[in-house]
């Protein structure tokens, strides 16, 4: 029974099957459009943010973890002391995100009913710093001190082997935080995935309030009025960098092959990994001739590709489906939004293009190190 | 005149000596006014108004968690530099000195509460994060200050990521050099990243892995000696300092942008 | 301090209503405080008292305080042998009837004086004082004689030298038997 | 009523979270700190102060009982003493008034005399000054300088001399003091004394028996331990021996060993602790660890350099012990909580591998002296040719461990070489050839059928010209297979060889000294194999066959080798004869061709595979797959092969195979096996193939190592062997070789392992096992002990090129080895510096003609020594029979070192235990009072006057000077061909003979 329900949760976090899920639930769970409101209303998933839902969360968690905890195999990744930053990650995004939308959607039901948000307060009526902020701010330091000092206790600071630059270990991660980028790796070309994509999200996240017009949400906890920006951020946040973490941490086992949290570390595990280019693609298997040997006419339906995902398409977006909210917000801060969103939807969409197609790289440019 | 003064509590009394009102300047926080002053006259308090919205005060609308982050850098500064009376960043001695706080070094839980505490600074500015992005806080007028958060959050994580490689062990050495790995692919300046080829003058080939930007962060062409202690450095001082120039701006801007966010 | 603060002073703290409805009273209110201050200073003053003593490091990485100095044979009779110096800051001295293990630190601020053979006396170069063979100073600031050293046959006969304990002149303990060996 | 909005919380409700959450911040501090002193080793120490205590309150009761009557006698004494002093309290005490009052004439003298030297040391400068410099600005106040100078040290004068009387006054008066004191203080000096070893117990049980300690003291002992203070001076602290000169790896450099070790094991140089319980027990053997009079003091060396495991570690866990069994290991869970920390490279070496840290520093050495587990594992390595297949640098390999395979035509016919390749073990029970078929990983149908091809194949290859040898027992060679059996277990053979049919007979246990014995192959079943011819041949002269073989010449005549290769032939091996086998012509040529294919096909495309193929004939293709299931079964590893000279080794390399991660060993589907190193040795040298258990390898893939189907002695001893080829490094003063710098010596006792010349000869105090087959040490080879001293290096040089008889008891016979002369000279240096005796070339002893020497001639002579009695005298007989017979004396001269006769007459028992030889008898002089002293002893002996190393330099100068025929060889040769040997028989009626025999 348990050992069933143990394979059901490794065959589900195969990340094509726990992905894609997350992936087509996620407009479900944070509704971007009236649409997909009216589907998570009917189907009952805003009870995920009431306090039944808050139980059941928990609950599912620590259900997770404890059987994780008396499964011999997960009982070794999950009580790396290392690792444990990454359950405190799952607790506390969880809460935290949980406790952000009870109090938006709370927020939200008082804005339709034309009143002000619960954190609204006359201007006149502030409180004094001190004591009242001084005080509980002492209180919240001297718990998180006990807190830490316990944790320091329970769990001492791992140290492993002397640096041996000569036998890498297998598998070898980034320090817990990087393995977002650890994961996009497997997909892209370092250059990709440790330098643009790295700078993308820094820029990209700063220009945040740059590019969000919405004068709407300020302050408050909210999430219909500003539902497309959270809907974006919330997916590239939970998704594409939690999750990954995630995976990461407990699903990464030996030569970076994916492992369920139940499964054996078995460094003799092989997985297929054929991969193809996109002009292998074109060239030999639709076309059935050989490569040619310019690299540029060789990758030109690479370089075709790529304007045409960053370049036509946010252009065609621009002319119809975005038209309106094109007009509002202007070509300067369009076109940044395009660059930013785009790439981030680059990620999921190459990730499946491996999983479909075995695609290597769009533009695969050896000789110079120019790979995407 | 003593019999008089008797009615007054110890604290009172303590309040008005001259001692502690020439620390303190006000006396013990009793009425609005000496509460109002206790902030304002405090170098460490007045990163706060003296009043601000009740919302703020909440729990539920800050989580606390800037506070935290900005009191983890405080103990990690403290441990840290306790951390280096026992440490030396040398491929000869850094692992056993970590071997060493475990084994013998009073108090050598510092290590545990020092790393910990990083893991624990990474998560907290990560909520902080959230806190703000969910409450809309980034909007007119924060945008500037949110960029410098986003900094502060890159920032953080690099300071741990730089303290990784110090107790010189497997797991240290390796993710630093998958980390740094990447920066070899940097383009134009990592020479194995697009472009690299094209610095060339004639057959010479100016970025190499002996000149690119790999070499620059780690001093040499692996990690190595030299990536010990520029590591150690740029954990000890140069990110640190960075990390404080940017803090005071934060904060700086968090008062003049009009304190804490709120609806208006 | 105006008349008007003092009044404002237990108000603005305590609002009289909820004192009653609590029950809680001035007392009460210190109750817990108190508590909690005393509780958060032993905390914090126990931090602080533990850093002091992660100064005080549990063990030394410095050379053995113990060494092997040869065998007895090996002195002449009233010769200072500074073989030691270097390594261990130790003269081994050997006079009439008794080998001893002098300090090279001199008594006076710790510089290491130099052995005159000539002259048949330690002279420390810093502020010139002078010590005889024996290590008693005769000359010059030195407030007390050299310090000698434990000294003891291990089992292969050769002399073992322990830095750790130490005898002093002053307190008369060069006559204990470990100050020196007789031959 | 006042307005509150300037408030949001409760401030009791802020206080009491406030309270609460210090209070929790003072439990979380307090907990940290009982964390941060609840030390592992404390508790040890705790404990073995307690244990101390107890040692030392039985120690200190049993001297107290020892002394118990004496004492009661000095302690009257003192009392007596003590009463006498107090009857002069009055004088006592005037006299030590007078003495404080000259103390402090004394003080005031000495400080005028102080004070006045000082103030003329200023002058001194000053006139000094004056005599060297001219003028002072003109002005030359010499004269004046001189002047006060003078008075001043006139003043000195006066000042000294009274400061000398007054110090012989305090002379005086302490002589007084003492006088009256003396009998007080002898008296109680006498009882120290008596109570010396009393108080010194009591001395140390003051020290840590907190009970017996003044309250100051019990208040500070108690102080210094506590939290905090302990920085102080604490009791309770880790101990550690920084080594420098013994690393521990960190991969960018090494570090020195810190090694805390003794933080616990406390009582570990103590001898006193030898029954306590771990872990205070004294070390084992101190004499050679830790000691400070051994060779390995700990000082110097700590503990991990040879026990390995985390120096610095303060726990049991920390310290990565590692159990030596299964039970050990449960033990340890429940009483430890251990578990292995997998993250340190160098986990202790559980107890019975401990000696393969000898290594580190003795690895050049053929005999690692109280290793010999050690010492068995490598040299198993080199008898089973590991080194052959696996390149092991610091221990590599010498020589194939294999016979030559060139002209094996001649020696064997190709069915017996199929089945024995097939299956060595059913031919020899013992045999180190390795079982490369029916193994785990190939005894399926299909594997058999290829192995079987394979085979056929190499016999092929190996048999090129299609000849082979006739297995029938050819007459021409075959003599008497009785007088066979003598022969051979007389002349020597036995030293290398067994002959022992019935495996059951054989001793299991197996060890440095029973592999002496089976140097050479077990000789059973040669009746079916091979050709007597080529038997008879062999043992005739092993290197025509063979160039590098180790067998030696030992100079059979042709009866002799008839002889002995009639009964070796006796024995036969029925049950391997009638062991079916395919013929080469039968070869399954699908298979064949499946094989050839196979190999093809791994390198190249299979078309290209299938157009080679196709190109071979039938001969080109056996060929081609002798050629690869040699080179896949690395064959050549261990036989010369023609054609595969130069082959390169095909193992895994070893040389640091003790220090690879564990996890580049490849454990395969094994799941029951621990994750250290020496557990995957142990399985895969019991099971080569293990680990290829559920793979689906195709055959070129699987695991070859072949199973040599070790014993579990000899699996513990090869894993020892293999931990010790490891990364660690000393420093180069550590290593033996420092000492001993001379390279000669280590490879003359390698060649003497090699050669096996410990079968015979007892050397270094080892060896000699022929002696069990012989019977009596005195009809055995010779114990070489002071060899070196004992020969001129010239003859001994000589004498292994060409042996001749030396020892014409003996029927055993020093076979003539086919060796190079610097491996001779190696063997002769080895021998010398055992001696400590290096030289190549000596002055000659020059003999005398005096007294010393007609002595010695008396003492020789038939009235005392008779040393004709049993020595030949040139090519004259001794006087007794054959088995009595002791070397030739004429030969001394030119074989023995002059200084050694000396010694070696003194008594013969020292250093050749069990000779037959007596010492000399000697006169003392007081014989020489007797009447006819003179006409007994003569007048040149007594002379000496009964001084024995002169009368033993006598004899030998007598010696020395013998003239004679120096080679008896023929002589010998020619009376035992007439009379026969009859050792075996007159053994037991042997009769008491006080002269005996000599073995020199």
């Amino acid at each position: 029974m348990l050992q069933t329900f143990k394979d059901i949760i490794d065959i589900l976090s195969v990340p094509t099957i726990s992905f894609t899920f997350l992936t087509v639930a996620f407009p479900f769970i944070f509704p971007p459009s009236d649409w997909f409101e009216k589907v998570h209303r009917k189907l009952g998933i805003w009870r995920l943010w009431t306090k039944p839902g808050f139980y059941g969360g928990m609950i599912a968690i620590t259900g997770f973890f404890v059987i994780g905890y008396f499964d011999p195999n997960f009982h070794i990744t999950l009580t790396k002391a290392d690792n444990f930053p990454i359950v405190l990650m799952v607790y506390s995004m969880f809460i935290t995100i949980w406790w952000s939308m009870y109090q938006a959607y709370e927020n939200d039901a008082r804005l339709e009913k034309g009143l002000k948000p619960m954190e609204y307060n006359d201007p006149d009526d502030k409180v004094l710093v001190w004591p009242d902020l001084v005080y509980i701010e002492f209180i919240a330091l001297i718990l998180f001190m006990v807190f830490l000092i316990v944790w320091s206790i329970l769990v001492a600071a791992p140290l492993e082997e002397p640096a041996n630059p000569a036998s890498t270990p297998n598998p070898s991660k980034a320090p817990w935080y990087f393995l977002g980028l650890q994961e996009m790796l497997v997909y892209f070309d370092p250059w990709i995935a440790g330098i643009v994509f790295p700078m993308f999200i820094i820029i990209g996240m700063m220009a945040i309030p740059y590019m969000d017009v919405n004068k709407k949400g300020d302050g408050y906890y909210s999430f219909k009025e500003r539902r497309i920006g959270m809907f974006i951020f919330m997916y590239g946040w939970l998704v594409l960098w939690l999750f990954l973490i995630v995976i990461g941490t407990f699903f990464r086992g030996p030569n970076w092959n994916f492992f369920g949290p139940f499964e054996f570390w078995d460094p003799h595990k092989v997985v297929p990994l054929n991969n193809v280019n996109l002009s292998e693609y074109v060239w030999v298997k639709l076309l059935g001739q050989g490569m040619p040997a310019n690299i540029l006419l060789r990758e030109s339906i690479g370089f075709l590709a790529l304007v045409g995902y960053m370049g036509f398409l946010p252009i065609l977006l621009a002319k119809t489906w975005l038209k309106n909210y094109f007009q509002e917000i202007g070509p300067v801060r369009y076109t940044f939004l395009m660059m930013f969103g785009l790439s981030m939807l680059a990620l999921p969409i190459k990730m499946y293009m491996r999983w479909l197609f075995n695609l290597k790289y769009i533009i695969a440019i050896p000789e110079w190190f120019f790979n995407i | 005149m003593e019999k008089n003064k008797n009615k007054k509590s110890f604290l009172e009394r303590m309040g008005e000596s001259q001692v502690w009102k020439s620390i303190i300047r006000s006396g013990v926080p009793r009425s609005r006014r000496q509460r109002m002053q206790a902030v304002l006259g405090s170098v460490f308090l007045h990163l706060h108004p003296a009043r601000l919205p009740k919302h703020a005060v909440k729990v539920g609308y800050t989580w606390c968690m800037g506070g935290l982050s900005f009191f983890l850098f405080v103990v990690l500064t403290i441990t840290g530099i306790l951390l280096m009376f026992y440490y030396r960043p040398t491929v000869e001695y850094a692992y056993t000195d970590i071997i060493d706080m475990a084994e013998q070094v009073p108090l050598g839980i510092m290590r545990e509460l020092h790393r910990w505490g990083a893991h624990a600074m990474v998560l907290t500015v990560w909520l902080h994060m959230l806190r703000v992005f969910m409450t809309g806080s980034y909007k007119p007028p924060r945008e500037f200050n949110w960029g410098v958060g986003v900094l502060l959050m890159t920032l953080t994580m690099f300071l741990s990521f730089t303290g990784y490689l110090l107790p010189w062990d497997q797991l240290a050495i390796w993710a630093i050099t998958v980390g740094t790995n990447m920066a070899r692919a940097h383009p134009f300046i990592g020479h194995e990243g697009p472009g690299a080829s094209l610095l060339a003058i004639g057959d010479i080939n100016l970025v190499h892995a002996g000149s690119d930007v790999r070499f620059a962060l780690l001093g040499g062409r692996f990690v190595g000696e030299a990536s010990l202690l520029r590591f150690y450095v740029l954990h000890c001082i140069g990110v640190p300092f960075i990390v404080m120039i940017l803090m005071a701006v934060h904060f700086w801007r968090i008062r003049k942008d009009g304190g804490i966010s709120g609806p208006l | 301090m105006t008349n008007e603060d003092k009044k404002i002073i237990p108000a603005a703290s305590v609002n009289p209503e909820e004192m009653d409805k609590n029950g809680l009273g001035r007392r009460g209110f210190f109750r817990w405080i108190t508590v909690g201050w005393i509780a958060f200073s032993a905390a914090t003053g126990g931090f602080f008292t533990l850093i002091i003593r992660f100064l005080f490091p549990n063990v030394l990485f410095e050379p053995p305080q113990t060494f092997k100095a040869g065998f007895p044979n090996d002195y002449a009779s009233n010769t200072v042998d500074t073989r030691y110096k270097k390594k261990f800051n130790v003269w081994m001295v050997r006079d009439e009837g008794s080998i001893f293990a002098l300090s090279t630190v001199c008594t006076h601020l710790g510089c290491t004086p130099n052995w005159l053979g000539t002259e048949n006396k330690f002279k420390c170069p810093c502020h010139g004082s002078g010590f005889r063979m024996t290590g008693i100073n005769f000359e010059g600031p030195a407030p007390r004689p050299l310090e000698r050293f434990k000294i003891s046959i291990a089992t292969d006969g050769k002399i073992l030298v322990d830095k750790t304990k130490s005898f002093k002149w002053e307190k008369g303990e060069w006559e204990q038997s470990e100050s020196f060996l007789k031959v | 009523m006042f307005k509150n909005d300037e408030r949001y919380w409760n401030i009791h409700q802020l206080n009491k979270w406030f309270a609460i959450s210090s209070v929790l911040f003072v439990a979380a501090f307090v907990w940290m700190f009982i964390d941060d002193n609840d030390d592992e080793y404390k508790v040890y120490q705790r404990n073995f102060r307690q244990l101390e205590i107890q040692m030392a309150e039985a120690e200190l009761a049993e001297e107290l009982e020892i002394v118990k009557s004496e004492r009661i006698d000095y302690e009257a004494k003192v009392q007596k003493a003590q009463a006498h002093l107090d009857a002069q309290t009055s004088l006592a005490d005037s006299l030590q008034n007078r003495l404080i009052f000259l103390k402090g004439v004394f003080y005031k003298d000495n400080m005028n005399f102080q004070g006045q030297k000082s103030q003329i040391d200023a002058l001194k400068y000053l006139v000094e000054r004056d005599n060297t410099h001219e003028t002072d600005h003109g002005k030359d106040h010499s004269a004046e300088n001189r002047k006060i100078y003078d008075d001043a040290n006139a003043l000195l004068h006066e000042y000294k001399l009274k400061k000398e009387t007054t110090e012989t006054d305090i002379a005086d008066t302490e002589s007084l003091i003492n006088a009256i004191n003396q009998e007080s203080k002898h008296a109680s000096d006498e009882l120290n004394k008596v109570l010396r070893d009393v108080l010194l117990v009591e001395n140390k049980l003051a020290k840590i028996d907190r009970e017996r300690m003044s309250f100051m003291n019990k208040m500070g002992d108690l102080v210094r331990d506590l939290p905090i203070l302990d920085f102080m001076n604490p009791y309770y602290k880790v101990k550690q021996y920084v080594i420098r000169d013994i690393k521990y790896n960190v991969n960018f450099t090494q570090v020195p060993s810190v090694d805390r070790c003794t933080s616990c094991h406390l009582g570990m140089t103590n001898p006193d602790f030898i029954d306590a319980e771990q872990p205070y027990r004294t070390h084992p053997n101190l004499d050679t660890y830790l000691s400070p009079a051994s060779s390995h003091p700990v000082e110097e060396f700590g503990c991990t350099g040879c026990h390995a495991g985390r120096d610095r570690g303060t726990s049991f866990v920390s310290a990565v012990h590692m159990p030596d069994s299964e039970e050990e290991k449960v033990e340890w869970e429940e009483k430890y909580d251990w578990e292995q920390m997998h993250h340190w490279l160098k986990p202790m070496l559980p107890s019975k591998y401990t000696e393969a840290s000898c290594f580190k520093c003795h690895q050049n050495e053929a005999y690692i002296k109280d290793a010999d587990q050690l010492t068995l594992g490598l040299s198993l390595i080199e008898k089973s040719g590991c080194n052959g297949c696996h390149l092991i640098q610091r221990y590599d390999s010498r020589r194939k461990a294999g016979p030559d395979l060139a002209k094996i035509a001649e020696k064997l016919d190709k069915g017996w070489t199929i089945k024995w390749i097939e299956s060595p073990r059913s031919f020899r029970h013992n045999t180190r050839m390795p079982h490369f078929f029916e193994q785990d990983n190939n005894s399926s149908p299909e594997m058999r059928k290829r192995n079987e091809t394979e085979i056929l194949t190499m016999v092929d290859y190996l048999f090129a010209d299609g000849k082979e040898a006739s297995t029938k027992n050819d007459h021409r060679f075959m003599g008497d297979a009785v007088n066979g059996e003598t022969l051979f277990n007389a002349v020597g053979c036995r030293g290398c060889h067994i002959v022992e049919p019935n495996m059951n007979n054989m001793s299991d246990e197996i060890s440095i000294e029973s592999i002496l014995k089976d140097h050479g192959p077990n000789l059973i079943g040669l009746g079916s194999k091979g050709s007597a011819e080529w038997i008879y041949n062999w043992i005739k002269n092993p290197s025509e066959y063979w160039s590098e073989t180790r067998m030696p010449n030992l100079r059979l005549s042709d009866q002799e080798a008839k002889d002995i290769t009639a009964y070796l032939r006796s024995f036969t091996n029925p049950e391997f004869e009638a062991i079916s086998h395919k013929n080469i012509d039968e070869i399954d040529r699908d298979e064949l061709e499946n094989i050839a294919f196979g190999w093809l096909s791994k390198m190249n495309s299979e078309a290209y595979a299938k157009m080679q193929l196709a190109k071979m004939d039938h001969e080109e293709t056996m060929g081609y797959v002798a050629d690869k299931s040699f080179r896949y079964y690395g064959c050549f590893g261990c036989h010369n092969i023609p054609g595969y000279e130069d082959a390169k080794p095909i193992g895994t390399e070893l040389t640091f195979e003790g220090s690879k991660p564990v996890d580049k060993l490849d454990f395969g589907y094994i799941h029951d096996l621990d994750h250290v190193n020496y557990a995957w040795f142990t399985r895969k040298l019991g099971n080569p193939r293990i680990f290829d258990h559920g793979k689906e390898s195709p055959a070129e893939d699987k695991l070859r190592m072949p199973n040599f189907n070790f014993s579990p002695k000899e699996v513990d001893a090869l894993v020892t062997a293999i931990l010790s080829f490891n990364e660690d490094e000393v420093s180069e003063t550590m290593l033996a070789d420092h000492y001993i710098k001379d390279a000669l010596v280590y490879e003359g006792r390698k060649l003497i392992k090699e050669y096996n010349c410990q079968g015979c000869h007892i050397i270094d105090d080892f060896g000699g096992q022929i002696v069990d087959v012989i019977g009596a040490t005195e009809f055995s080879p010779p114990n070489l002990n002071t060899q070196g001293r004992k020969t001129q290096p010239d003859w001994l040089f000589k004498f292994f090129n060409d042996p001749t008889t030396i020892r014409p008891n003996l029927q055993v016979r020093m076979p003539s080895f086919d060796m190079e002369d610097e491996e001779w000279n190696s063997i002769i240096r080895s021998f010398q510096f055992g001696d400590n005796q290096l030289l190549a070339y000596e002055t000659d002893h020059i003999v005398a003609m005096n007294a010393k020497l007609k002595a010695g001639k008396k003492l020789a002579s038939t009235d005392f020594g008779a040393c004709n009695n049993c020595h030949f005298y040139g090519s004259t007989f001794p006087i007794q029979d054959a088995q009595a017979w002791a070397p030739n004396l004429a030969m001394a001269k030119d074989r023995l070192r002059a200084d050694w006769i000396v010694d070696w007459l003194k008594d013969p028992m020292v250093i050749m235990p069990g000779t037959k030889m007596p010492a000399p008898f000697l006169p003392t002089s007081d014989l020489f009072e007797e009447e006819n002293a003179n006409a007994i002893y003569g007048n040149a002996l007594i002379s000496l006057d009964g001084d024995s190393t002169a009368m033993l330099e006598g004899i030998r100068d007598f010696i020395w000077n013998m003239k004679g025929q120096k080679d008896i060889t023929s002589i010998v040769k020619k009376y035992f061909d007439e009379n026969g040997y009859k050792f075996g028989e007159e053994e037991s009626d042997d009769e008491e003979d006080e002269w005996g025999d000599d073995d020199w």
